[in-house]
């Protein structure tokens, strides 16, 4: 299949893919530190489900690329006691579908331990796997879990959406004292790019601007930051001027820190609202104004100003619940 | 190795002998009386220990859930007996014994019952999630199989580093029927992982018997079929429980794989203290409880010369003093502040947990 | 323990407890119905792990009122593929951190059968467990996870508050062609209450006011009902009227039904925010408008006409996001 | 009982022989030599079948992962042969087979792969996920081992009714290493339910062969430590398969609860569409392409007389004509409304599904 790529060495130019920029961090990690390998089901012989693993069983051998049997919850909860021993290990799997095996783990094990053992032990485990749905695989295999986890204490929770985050999500990943989870979204990894040779790392705690704008704000993460950008590209014909920010590597949880951004930040940023949250926050304030909304609206929506101007104003109409 | 005694750090057996032997050579100054009387001494602290807990429950001075291992203390004792300070222990929900046989000091547990703060998780784990990173006790764990994967895991570090520690695992009967353990037990069979399991088939698992859990209650002969060494042990017998252990603890050290230890024990207690233990016949519990491991050694010694009355005297008085100590200090010691309670949720700003 | 009380019959003045108002309706459904029974660790001769099911196995014998080994998995999905055979049951978990083990059935199967399979199957299931902390066990033995399952499609999230919820969710549960989760908070089984006679069944979907009020809306479910009701009480003594609503027995989601409430709602009401969004929320709004706010400010900030009052006149101050 | 054919409903291979035999009983005209060709028929179906299917993702036309069972069609006809319409089947993520085998109408498979509205699913669940709750065909699923609860509990329904009805339940040999099997076989053989566990251990799963998934891979012994009776059989023979389904799906129908059959068999194509097979040995590919259940099955019939040239043309032929009707009507079909997608999602206003 196309989307099985043969290893390759980067061309000079810096072009690459998602998968080949992760397997490249793989590479690294494996190399640069005798405590990590990678564990999971396929991750050896067959290259990885997805193929980012490929090669990687011929060059550090099936010790440090190892194989294992389906059974999520075991071989998770092995990398947790790996992990709890000193290793810097990378446990994979398939999909977040099957995530849900191993979930007990996670949130009872991993998560916790820390805390309850008043900081005696600790979990620097990195879990990778597939989210997202767009491949026509039906209801068991287009789960996007990561807000779920994302409201777990004690985890973090990491989409990379560009191949520079790809790059680097790793290194940065291994060396955070708790357990990582990665969501790779299956549709970027075939996404090609160009490996912008200034970045070195990626902040883990900060959201990033991809793109300037003076217009409005799409704030996006994983698989659509970069379909935030084409539909920017777009808006740019049309004359409005869009704003791409990718939000924290990590998904925006409450302390995630927006303060590299403008100062007149936007609202859905403010709240850390994603973006069906703002959407029904939006409409929630439309309903309560009595008004109705057009897409024309939007815009000044996005702000707090737009809001006050536009709904405020029109508050005192009797205010009624959404109902149904 | 370690001891259920009054101290703070874990020694072998042979170090914590209270009395030096220097007189003739009389039955009761042997080495191995010296050991019995170790070994009865570690079980009976356990054994006044819990009984304690009770006590502190009944007044609401421990609270949430406890789980009392009294009637299963060979277990707990004879296996440590097989185990290094450089091996790791991997526990369950009803692990006071295995943490006072590991060494962990009497008042660090009994702080950690009382939610008190110089309890090794700050009062924060309680009975079912004592920790102790020093001495590789990789604690108590509240989810029934959930320990099994991180021994696992454990000893596969083990295993990639060339080290010759091995990981034990201690469960129950209830616990083998979890998918966990199947995942776990054929993963370390496949992998020559270096665990001990130790399975403590008390046979019930809360209300429920083990021929109404299991199809085939002949737990030995199924951990058989992954392809590793098990046979079953009369776990109320220390001596067999120590002899088993040193066997299957020796031979995965030297790299045979895991071993399987099926110990046939009983809890005298109820399943945990919200338990009004309505489920067993009465004339069983008696039945077992003439097997009581305690009673067993301490009748076997006095049968050997090993034991005469004052010895008796002066241990139940060791015992009780160190286990007033514990009780004393739990209680003068602080509760933990409410400002503290998001303290450790990550570790961003400390250092990971050393190796 | 004071806590496991032996089953008893009703006395006349309905008096009752939650645990027995649930006993009552699960003996009311085994009685009525030979589709019913009840499978899970425990809930036979030992009563069920809180004392829920004490008495049933006598009454209702082994094959109705089922012990299982400790096998979440399997015995959920196997719950799972009785109520595909047209059984209608209910399945005890002990408690919802065990539910962890066996939540790719839930979320895999019962949740998608009936979606995947374009309604030719379906899974009219009730699952109970044990919800919340506050009984000093510990984080592996203290979530509440209702929100989680709230935001599966094809689930619905029940979580009865008092005793007349307690005896009558059951029938409605059972009577649901969709698998049903029902939360029972730890703390509540042995709260006391009387039966009110005039109800006879519950409304899954709509809230429910349970005290008059006039001054201030607190919204809260579960284990919470209970103390905002004592809450109530004292502010009464302070002089505020605090009206007390019960959310939905069913977990608030987008789509429920508030059209019942005052039509002066309030904005947590409105937005359908559970109260920590709430507070997030107030604060946002606070930051944003650059003020200080102290307790006094709630309950103005209460409604969104308060909101305007005191925030939106100040909202020209720079708008900074929150840091760290 | 079910046959993969063109037909519409679920009838029996004896109902089902295509020409009456009228003459002198030849051979190619005796009972024997119907129900071979009966079940040659069914395998040639499937073969050809997925071979379509191959043609159909290359051009786009079915989408998503599809995961042949070329090569292992011996398995599901033969253990079809065994069970009676009112049985129930829970199949995998592999399970064309299984379906066209219990007689679902390829038109409603063929739509369904392709994304279609007159596929049972409405083209929602393709090709991992074919319900026929008609024809008790619960599912596809696309867990590995999430059915195996499943068929645990339609049994359990069943056996508290009292009905004789059977599940039969498929699986691989790398669902054997997940915990839900062994949670479900001690459920199945503790409760006596009516489960002929059908293991198709074609021995890899994904890219791992079975001594890299299993410390102990004869997978019918261990099944038996759950106290089942299990054994293994030559999977690419139809007529073993067809034997032991009898042996075991009447000894269960009886009451003498879950019984375990490994089938050895193989998977002649990549594990999925997405798979560059890189990870088996080619002869060891050829070597059991020498063992293809279809040709074997054919040879047979010719040795024995059963099957001429002209018998095979006309198999072939009302085979290719059968699925290209199937193609022809998934092309032609509407793909689902995007307005649609949200229906079904609970049956709040609809009437729950019929038992
Ligand atoms: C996954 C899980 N299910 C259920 C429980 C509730 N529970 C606690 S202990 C126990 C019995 C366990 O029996 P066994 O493994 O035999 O150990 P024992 O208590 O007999 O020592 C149960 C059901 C739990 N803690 N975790
Ligand atoms: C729980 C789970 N883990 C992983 C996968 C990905 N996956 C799909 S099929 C498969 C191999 C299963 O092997 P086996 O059970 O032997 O069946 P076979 O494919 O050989 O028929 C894997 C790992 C999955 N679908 N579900
Ligand atoms: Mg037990
Ligand atoms: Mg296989």
């Amino acid at each position: 299949m196309s989307a099985r790529t043969r290893p390759r060495a980067h061309p000079d130019d810096g072009t690459t893919t998602y998968r080949e920029a992760l397997r490249e961090g793989l590479r690294e990690a494996l190399a640069s530190d005798d405590r990590v390998f990678l564990m999971g089901e396929d991750v050896g012989r067959y290259g990885g489900c997805f193929g980012v693993s490929l090669g990687l069983l011929e060059e550090f051998g099936p010790d440090r690329v190892r194989d294992t049997p389906l059974s999520e919850s075991a071989f998770v909860g092995a990398g947790i006691g790996a992990a709890l021993a000193g290793m810097r290990l990378v446990v994979e799997i398939m999909t977040v579908n099957f995530r849900l095996l191993a979930l007990d783990q996670i949130l009872n094990n991993a998560a916790t331990l820390r805390h309850m053992s008043d900081g005696q032990l600790g979990v620097p485990l990195v879990i990778r796997m597939t989210t997202g749905a767009g491949r026509q695989s039906a209801a068991q295999h287009s789960h996007s879990l990561e807000g779920w986890y994302a409201h777990i204490p004690g985890l973090r929770v990491l989409a990379p959406a560009t191949v520079d985050d790809a790059r680097h999500v790793l290194s940065a990943a291994l060396a955070d004292p708790d357990p990582v989870l990665l969501f790779e979204h299956g549709s970027l990894y075939s996404a090609a790019g160009t490996l912008d040779p200034a970045v070195h790392e990626v902040d883990l705690d900060r959201a990033a601007v991809r793109r300037e704008g003076t217009d409005v704000t799409v704030v996006a993460y994983s698989g659509c930051v970069p379909k935030a950008l084409e539909a920017a590209e777009e808006l740019a014909g049309t004359g409005i001027n869009a704003e791409v920010v990718r939000q924290a590597v990590q998904r925006v949880v409450p302390g995630a820190d927006f303060t590299g951004l403008d100062p007149d930040a936007s609202l859905r940023d403010t709240f850390e609202m994603d973006s069906l949250d703002f959407l029904a926050f939006v409409e929630a304030l439309a309903a309560l104004s009595g008004r109705e909304l057009t897409e024309d609206d939007y815009p000044a929506l996005d702000t707090w100003n737009g809001c006050a101007a536009r709904l405020v104003a029109e508050a005192d109409a009797p205010a009624h619940g959404r109902s149904g | 190795m370690a001891t259920a005694h009054g101290g703070t750090t874990a020694g072998t057996s042979q170090t914590k002998r209270p009395r030096r032997a220097r007189g003739p050579a009389t039955p009761s100054r042997t080495p191995a009386a010296a050991h019995d009387r170790d070994l009865l001494r570690q079980m009976l602290f356990i054994r006044r220990f819990e009984e304690r807990c009770v006590e502190l429950y009944s007044a609401a001075a421990i609270r949430g859930f406890v789980h009392l291992y009294i009637g299963e203390e060979a277990v707990a004792v004879g296996v440590h007996q097989a185990l290094d300070e450089a091996d790791a222990v991997v526990s369950t929900y009803r692990e006071h014994g295995h943490a006072l046989a590991r060494g962990v000091p009497p008042e660090a547990v009994m702080a950690e019952m009382c939610g008190k703060t110089t309890g090794y998780s700050h009062g924060r784990g309680g009975s079912m999630h004592l920790f102790d990173a020093g001495r590789r006790f990789y604690g108590g764990n509240a989810i029934v199989g959930g320990g099994l994967p991180l021994a696992a895991g454990l000893a596969l570090a083990d295993r990639m580093r060339g080290e010759s520690r091995v990981t034990c695992c201690f469960f129950g009967d209830g616990a083998f029927a979890e998918g966990e353990f199947h995942e776990t037990a054929n993963l370390a069979a496949l992998w020559g992982l270096p665990v001990p399991f130790v399975c403590e088939n008390n046979p019930y698992a809360m209300g429920t018997a083990l021929a109404r859990e299991h199809a085939q209650t002949d737990l030995a002969m199924r951990a058989a079929s992954y392809g590793m060494a098990a046979w079953a042990v009369d776990g109320m017998d220390v001596h067999a429980v120590e002899k088993a252990a040193r066997g299957a603890v020796e031979s995965t050290r030297a790299g045979s794989g895991p071993h399987f230890l099926e110990m046939r024990t009983y809890r005298f207690r109820a399943h945990s203290t919200y338990d009004p233990d309505g489920y067993r016949p009465k004339d069983e519990v008696e039945e077992w409880k003439r097997h009581d491991p305690v009673t067993g050694l301490a009748d076997g010694m006095r049968a050997a010369g090993f034991l005469d009355t004052d010895a008796q005297e002066a241990l139940d008085h060791e015992v009780m003093e160190a286990i007033d100590r514990a009780v004393r200090a739990a209680e003068q010691a602080p509760e933990e502040l409410a400002e503290d309670l998001l303290l450790h949720v990550t570790g961003r700003h400390e250092e990971a947990a050393p190796s």
